[in-house]
């Protein structure tokens, strides 16, 4: 990860600059997603969904919780069970789902702001001719006195 | 019933309508079009937010549930006197400024690009309000980079009047999109620690936990990334040239609003999230915090009394008066916070009231450098009469709003007992009279540039950017005889952040 | 609806500020502007002898314009000695809104409308200042008074009057926002309030230390009162035409300051408090010095406006003398000194004006003569010259007599060598200008002449009533005195 | 219970990639030649997304392969053909300040691992407890296989809705700034700037050639194959989008595999070609038209009195079909933004690039 912020903040290149940046958020990816992982799970897709019926029906009849049960138990969520991973509703272990979301999130929007980023690196080089930060740095004073 | 379901939807609907008005703005083919719909989106946005504010103003704070998942698992909106003040202040803002830049766009802004503009700035005010709004830690990553991504885009419209727009689009976009990353980094640490992502739940979990060293590193992160953001010093060198290349209208809207939203996300996490009064948090405000404030407070005070070019001007002072808010927040107490916050408000009204008026000399006389505004006070009286009085508000001169939010700080500050911070609000308000002061002279006191028959040059300036800037220079003078609004929001947002955390 | 002190308080402002409109709308009409302009001033002079008498039969008017919250409140009350502080601006001010108008046309200026219209705020603002029922309200007002003069400081718009004008506002501004301000905080943070209390309102909330501290925040947050080191302004405030140096500079904003100075003591502090003070022993001894150093460089200066701005700033440090001594008759000798003073000062700065209107010449070593066709010019100019100096029966013998008695305190007693070293200086300064005009033969070539015109009759008659006033004021020092009696109510 | 150290094959991969990642890393840092560099960072990021497979993140191996790996590579080699191959070494005072702030960052980081939980710990905060809530909750209340899905499309549309925007405003960004229709943009605003310092050095005649060769088009092979390939990938894509439900995938990684079947035809078969097809116009449309759909889609539920993205509405004798619903409308919106988007930012910097042949590779 620090590899990443190392590039973008020492190299004077812009797309360097912008794989830096790429690096650097791949990086943060991983963090997330390995705090994700449980020992021994599998990937959160349920084995055997339960029947679109028969889901309806245990929501409705069976002692599965509902969300408002696991909300009422809220406060003492935080030191849950470690059996209750083992599920017997789920019936094995999944990984926690919720920062793959996150991430999945996160790499569109990292994709974006590549794309935003390269095109002003492509008009750059259009207006300096170069993308190479000292040389625009030093294009701009060389303006600057001439036009006083 | 219809009605009603636009009230009770208000919260969602000040997002989302700009956001789908933008997606339809950039489809409209005629600049005149996608501008009178624009402002339409921006109106009912604005609409949106007086409803939420007078929701909020009635006492009740209003939260909403995103897909009708209760809170941990969906995304909640929680708006209360805090925030409903950024909206309000956004929301109306991204008004003026679209009233405003019509002609200044039309000038800057190749024609056929006009629709896909208004388009990502309807966007991008729906960002702003979107991480204003939202009570989710990684939410607020969404409309970051949802605010961030349409800034750059807009600051880089600029180029068309100098390149260097692209390059400050360019630094922006790094120091940018470090911040976010930063920010997330924060956010993972913290649902690392807590497992939820809601901040309340975030910090009703680290209240039951306690804090250890993963929290320590989040709030860090966090700070660091926001920051970057908020253009804290010495992390705010992106900030002067994004204010000074973009098209004007962009700079009006930008100055006023989007570093206080990454400052009210800063507020929200160290007083909400995280509880004030913790002991690594009041050594950061003491020893990180205000020194930083102060020094922004003086050294950009004196960059910008440094500055030929106005919009430069107006960019480092703004630095500095970020400082001040800094100042007030990092005091931790009830006073501070909200004086922090009134002269939030109160900065974004002469900010955007300044930006305006250089606009509009800009469209009249091809105004950059403070030397070219010589005889504005002849040339164009209008412009030249609301700059004075925006700029009088920025020195803290009684009878505008800006005397009412140093008054605010100086005595939240000495409640305190930083004297030191005192002197560097005298200080630094002396700086501002040295670089308003110098505006005001050229001006008034010089002779304005005469054509060849000796003929004094007379501009007339469009009518709506002009209307604009009156909204708000009445709105600085109004805000110090009745500072009522902001003044309540900002006592009681502050009283709830600092009283809650102590019970 | 008939007059009563409460509605004179609220005219107050209002007249001026109708005044302003009146002008900015006739600005088309140079004869109707100037009528509109005089009789703004008749009624203010009206009204504001309406409020004396009443003030004088005890009431005590106020109006609370907006409470800001918070604390925050502008809010008027008028007392004997503000009473007396806009009796003395709009007497005056009417005076010399008929020698302006002289003066304007006499010398062909530009912009007369913005001119008179700026000078209607002033007056407004001063107004204000007089008016003012807390030390906030009177901030406030003390930053119009300097934002409104700065126009008309720079009136001439050349690079001269640029300069003296970035000084003037500079100097102003500076301290009043980096001193004045942040001492009108820290009093009501401490105090809980800004209000002019009689008997002082911080007596009791404050450690010695920090009334020192404050002390020294408003005397110098006070630039108006010129007491060096800020007193630069003053002599570059000069570039500004001839009647905005006589009325502002010895009435309105130098008066402002000093009267801001005597309020501060006597309703801010309370004059006890100051007494005891170690801190305003120093800063009377400042005062002294800027007495004596105006005085020096006041007699190097040849340009008659520099020489009667240096005096000015020696004159107006008896006032901040009398205050820092603060006995009640060192006060009263403050109070008197600021009306004494305003007349002969006006007297002087007109009659420049009215030499200077007739014969373009402000070098005093090129008036020789001129009394010839000037005399009663330079009479008014000697009367004003003797009031200043401090001779009977001359009314500015009075406040050098209340301030001798005053210095009880053997600290203070020696103190009053500068006021005769001041006196010496202001012979040596002052009585040339007239006695040579009156002795010395036309400093002028014979086929130039001609140049020995004429004042315009508008800028003559003004000095002159001045110096009749001078003469009258001599013997109405003791009403006055008895007059301001009620301002040392809750003192020992 | 097995007392062996558990030093499992898993582990052992892992251990693996992570070192190559560090590795690849390094690499980056220390070349300049910018083509080497992007492709290293193409390599990084498949590593990346092979670690997500071995840390049970489908979704997010998929979604990386296909955008960190695929199109960031090919967007970066797009920039770097228009602006240059080589970057400056850095200067020491450059390097040295760079590294102190890094090193900073880095041992907050490492302060903060000290009170980290356990690698793969099931009871760690952020395991046990809304994670765990929502896959519970995906069971009953949505009960579709992949739980991922139902957060990203459900539980958390909103965030999801926001992401959608985000790509939208991307598109906005470049069509903006580089233009979409490369014609007009010609004309515009890149005339005054000049051709280019590179351009200079190109003999004209070169410059003349090219232009008339648009496309491999000599290439009769890879026409062959890639009209076979184009229909495939699209209904891949497809299936992708569709079986999100039960699998990894949905509207984005199949809005990318769409894009790419596109820009495919548009590299065999010429850009102009391409824009006959599909015009900018359409592109532009569809950006707009998939955020509208989504937004829409809430909309609709707050007619229907409920709150914004709240599924149930759509049936309320069915919930759970009406999450499924819901779920499809906002994966359509998604395809046809982050398609629309991907093609116009393809647009944006292909109607820069001056002809290429393939000796300029």
């Amino acid at each position: 990860m620090m590899t990443g912020l190392y590039v973008v903040i020492s190299t004077g290149n812009l797309v360097k600059k912008l794989v830096g940046i790429g690096l650097f958020q791949t990086s943060v990816f991983q963090l997330y997603i390995s705090l994700s992982k449980v020992r021994g799970a599998q990937p959160p897709i349920i084995e055997k969904p339960a029947k679109y019926g028969d889901a309806v029906k245990s929501a409705g009849e069976k002692s599965a919780e509902t969300v408002t049960d696991l909300l009422a138990k809220i406060p003492e969520v935080t030191a849950l069970d470690p059996a209750s991973v083992y599920d017997p509703l789920m019936g094995v272990a999944y990984s926690n789902p919720l920062p793959h979301v996150l991430i999945l999130t996160a790499i569109v929007v990292g994709v974006a702001t590549l794309a935003v980023g390269l095109a002003l690196v492509v008009r750059i080089r259009e207006a300096y001719g170069t993308i190479e930060e000292d040389a625009i740095d030093d294009a701009e004073y060389k303006a600057e006195v001439n036009a006083s | 019933m219809s009605f009603e379901i636009l009230l009770s939807n208000a919260a969602a609907l000040v997002v989302v309508v700009p956001l789908l008005g933008g997606a339809i703005a950039m489809l409209l083919g005629s600049s005149r079009l996608a501008w009178s719909w624009s402002l339409i989106c921006a109106l009912a946005t604005f609409s949106l937010s007086l409803v939420l504010l007078s929701g909020v103003l009635s006492g009740e704070n209003i939260s909403y549930e995103m897909g009708a998942w209760v809170s941990p698992l969906g995304i909640l909106f929680e708006i209360d006197a805090l925030n409903v003040l950024l909206i309000t202040l956004v929301s109306a803002m991204g008004l003026l400024a679209l009233l405003y830049g019509l002609p200044t766009i039309d000038q800057e802004i190749d024609r056929h690009k006009h629709a896909m503009f208004f388009g990502t700035f309807l966007i991008c005010v729906a960002g702003l309000i979107g991480v204003s709004i939202t009570g989710d830690a990684f939410n607020v990553f969404v409309f970051l980079e949802v605010s961030s991504i349409s800034t750059y885009v807009l600051v880089a419209m600029g180029s068309k009047q100098n390149r260097q727009a692209l390059t400050a689009s360019f630094n922006y976009l790094i120091l940018g999109t470090i911040g976010a990353t930063f920010f997330v980094i924060g956010v993972g640490l913290l649902y690392m620690a807590t497992g939820t992502l809601n901040m309340v739940d975030i910090s009703r979990v680290l209240a039951e936990t306690g804090s250890d060293r993963v929290v320590r590193a989040a709030f860090a992160f966090i700070v660091i990334g926001l920051g970057l953001k908020i253009a804290m010093f010495p992390l705010h060198t992106w900030l002067p040239n994004a204010y000074s290349f973009s098209p004007s209208m962009i700079g009006v809207f930008l100055a006023s609003t989007a570093t206080k939203v990454a400052l009210y996300m800063l507020i929200r996490f160290l007083y909400t999230v995280f509880s004030a009064g913790q002991s690594f948090e009041t050594a950061m405000f003491d020893y990180v915090l205000a020194p930083m404030a102060v020094t922004a407070m003086i050294v950009c005070s004196v960059q910008a009394s440094f500055q030929s070019d106005v919009r430069r001007l107006l960019a480092y002072s703004s630095v500095a008066q970020i400082g001040y808010m800094l100042l007030g927040l990092s005091m931790g107490t009830v006073a501070g916070l909200a004086a922090g916050l009134i002269h939030l408000f109160n900065h974004a009204l002469m900010k955007g009231a300044l930006f305006m008026a250089v606009g509009i000399a800009g469209l009249g006389l091809g105004v950059v450098r403070i030397s070219e505004m010589r005889g504005l006070g002849k040339t164009m009286p209008l412009t030249a009469a609301g700059l004075t009085i925006a700029g009088l508000s920025l020195m803290g001169v009684p009878l505008t709003a800006g005397f009412i939010s140093k008054y605010y700080l100086v005595i939240a500050a000495l409640e305190n007992g930083w004297w030191w911070a005192v002197v560097a609000i005298v200080v630094s308000s002396v700086l501002a009279i040295f670089y308003v002061g110098r505006m005001i002279e050229v001006m008034y006191l010089q002779e304005p540039p005469k054509t060849a028959d000796d003929a004094v040059v007379t501009v007339r300036s469009p009518i709506l950017p002009l209307v604009a800037l009156y909204v708000l220079v009445i709105a600085n003078v109004w805000f110090f005889f009745d500072p009522s609004l902001p003044m309540g929001l900002a006592n009681t947002a502050a009283n709830e952040l600092i009283g809650g955390a102590g019970s | 609806m008939s007059w009563t002190p409460e509605i004179g308080l609220v005219l107050l402002l209002l007249i001026p500020a109708f005044g302003c409109v009146g002008i900015l709308m006739s600005g088309k009409s140079p004869n109707i502007r100037d009528g509109v302009n005089l009789i703004m001033g008749a009624t203010l002079l009206a009204n504001v002898i309406a409020l004396v008498i009443a003030v004088g039969q005890g009431a005590r008017p106020t109006w609370l314009l907006v409470d800001i919250g918070g604390g925050l409140e502008l809010s008027f009350t008028l007392e004997p000695l503000g009473a007396l502080f806009a009796a003395l601006a709009s007497g005056l001010f009417l005076l010399n809104t008929i020698y302006g108008i002289g003066y304007m046309r006499g010398t062909n200026a530009k912009d007369q409308t913005r001119f008179f219209a700026f000078f209607a705020v002033a007056i407004a603002a001063t107004m204000g200042v007089a008016a003012s029922g807390n030390m906030l309200t009177l901030f406030i007002f003390y930053e119009i008074l300097t934002l409104s003069t700065f126009p008309l400081v720079t009136h001439n718009g050349d690079e001269k009057a640029r300069r003296g004008g970035r000084i003037y506002l500079g100097i102003l501004m500076t301290t009043s926002i980096g001193l004045l301000l942040p001492a009108v905080i820290i009093t009501q943070v401490f105090a809980g309030s800004t209000e002019f209390v009689a008997g002082g309102l911080l007596g009791g909330h404050l450690s010695d230390v920090l009334i020192g501290v404050l002390l020294v925040l408003y005397t110098f947050g006070i630039a108006k009162a010129a007491l060096i080191p800020v007193h630069m302004w003053l002599p570059n405030a000069m570039v500004a035409p001839t009647p905005v140096s006589a009325f502002l500079h010895a009435v309105a904003v130098v008066k402002a300051g000093v009267f801001t100075m005597v309020k501060m003591v006597v309703y801010l502090f309370g004059i006890d408090v100051v007494r005891e003070s170690a801190v305003s022993h120093w800063l009377a001894i400042l005062a002294a010095i800027t007495i004596v150093i105006g005085s020096v460089i006041a007699m190097t200066k040849d340009n008659l406006k520099a020489r009667l701005a240096w005096s000015t700033i020696g004159q107006l440090s008896y006032v901040t003398l009398g205050v820092m001594i603060a006995t009640p008759l060192a006060i009263l000798g403050a109070a008197l000194q600021i009306v004494m003073h305003a007349f002969g000062k006006i007297t002087l700065f007109m009659c420049a004006g009215a030499i200077y209107s007739a014969n373009k010449t402000v070098n005093i070593s090129k008036m020789g003569g001129m009394a010839k066709t000037m005399p009663w010019v330079f009479v008014a100019f000697f009367v004003g010259s003797l009031s200043i100096i401090g001779l009977p029966p001359f009314a500015g013998i009075w406040p050098k007599l209340l301030l001798f008695m005053g210095m009880t305190e053997p600290g203070d007693r020696w103190l009053v060598i500068a006021l005769i070293l001041s006196s010496l200086l202001n012979i040596v300064y002052l009585l040339p200008v007239s006695v040579n005009a009156f002795l010395k033969k036309p400093d002028v070539e014979p086929d130039v002449d001609a140049v020995l015109a004429k004042p315009p009759i508008l800028t003559v008659v003004p000095p002159v009533l001045t110096a009749i006033s001078v003469l009258v004021l001599f013997f109405m020092a003791e009403p006055i005195m008895e007059y301001l009696r009620p301002i040392f109510e809750g003192s020992s | 219970m097995e007392m062996s150290f558990p030093i499992d094959i898993f582990v052992i991969i892992d251990l693996i990639l992570i070192s190559m990642l560090l590795v690849v890393g390094i690499s980056i840092v220390r070349l300049n030649n910018l083509f080497v560099i992007v492709m290293l960072y193409g390599v990084y990021s498949l590593l990346a997304a092979t670690w997500f497979v071995s840390l049970d993140a489908v979704d997010v191996a998929f979604t990386e392969a296909a955008v960190g790996a695929g199109i960031s590579t090919v967007l970066m080699l797009g920039a770097m053909l228009l602006t240059s191959r080589e970057a400056k070494p850095t200067t020491p005072i450059r390097r040295w300040g760079s590294l102190l702030i890094v090193g900073v960052t880095g041992i907050a980081l490492i302060y903060a691992t000290f009170d980290m939980p356990a690698f793969g710990d099931p009871n760690s905060p952020a395991n046990s407890y809304v994670g765990l809530m929502y896959l519970k909750a995906t069971i009953t209340d949505i009960s579709i296989p992949n739980v991922v899905t139902a957060i990203l499309a459900s539980y958390r549309g909103f965030d999801t809705f926001g992401e959608v925007v985000v790509v939208l405003t991307a598109g906005l960004g470049v069509m903006l700034i580089l233009g979409i229709d490369s014609r007009r943009s010609r004309s515009g605003e890149v005339e005054d700037t000049g051709e280019s310092a590179e351009d200079a050095n190109e003999p004209p005649a070169v410059k003349e050639t090219t232009k008339q060769i648009d496309a491999l088009n000599h290439h009769i092979v890879l026409q062959v194959v890639a009209k076979m390939l184009i229909p495939i990938i699209i209904l891949y894509a497809l299936y992708v989008h569709f079986h999100g439900d039960y699998g990894p995938g949905g509207g984005f990684q199949a809005g990318v595999i769409f894009a790419s079947a596109i820009i495919l035809y548009s590299l065999i078969f010429g850009m102009d070609q391409t824009r006959r097809a599909i015009p900018p116009k359409l592109v532009q449309f569809g950006s707009a038209l998939g955020v509208l759909i989504y937004g829409g889609t809430g909309v609709i539920t707050i007619l229907m009195g409920g709150k914004f993205l709240d599924y149930n509405m759509l049936d309320q004798s069915d919930t759970i079909h009406a999450q499924h619903m819901g779920i499809l409308m906002i994966e359509v919106g998604v395809l046809v933004t982050v398609a629309s988007v991907m093609l116009s930012i393809y647009y944006g910097f292909a109607g820069r690039y001056r002809q290429l042949k393939d000796q300029n590779w």
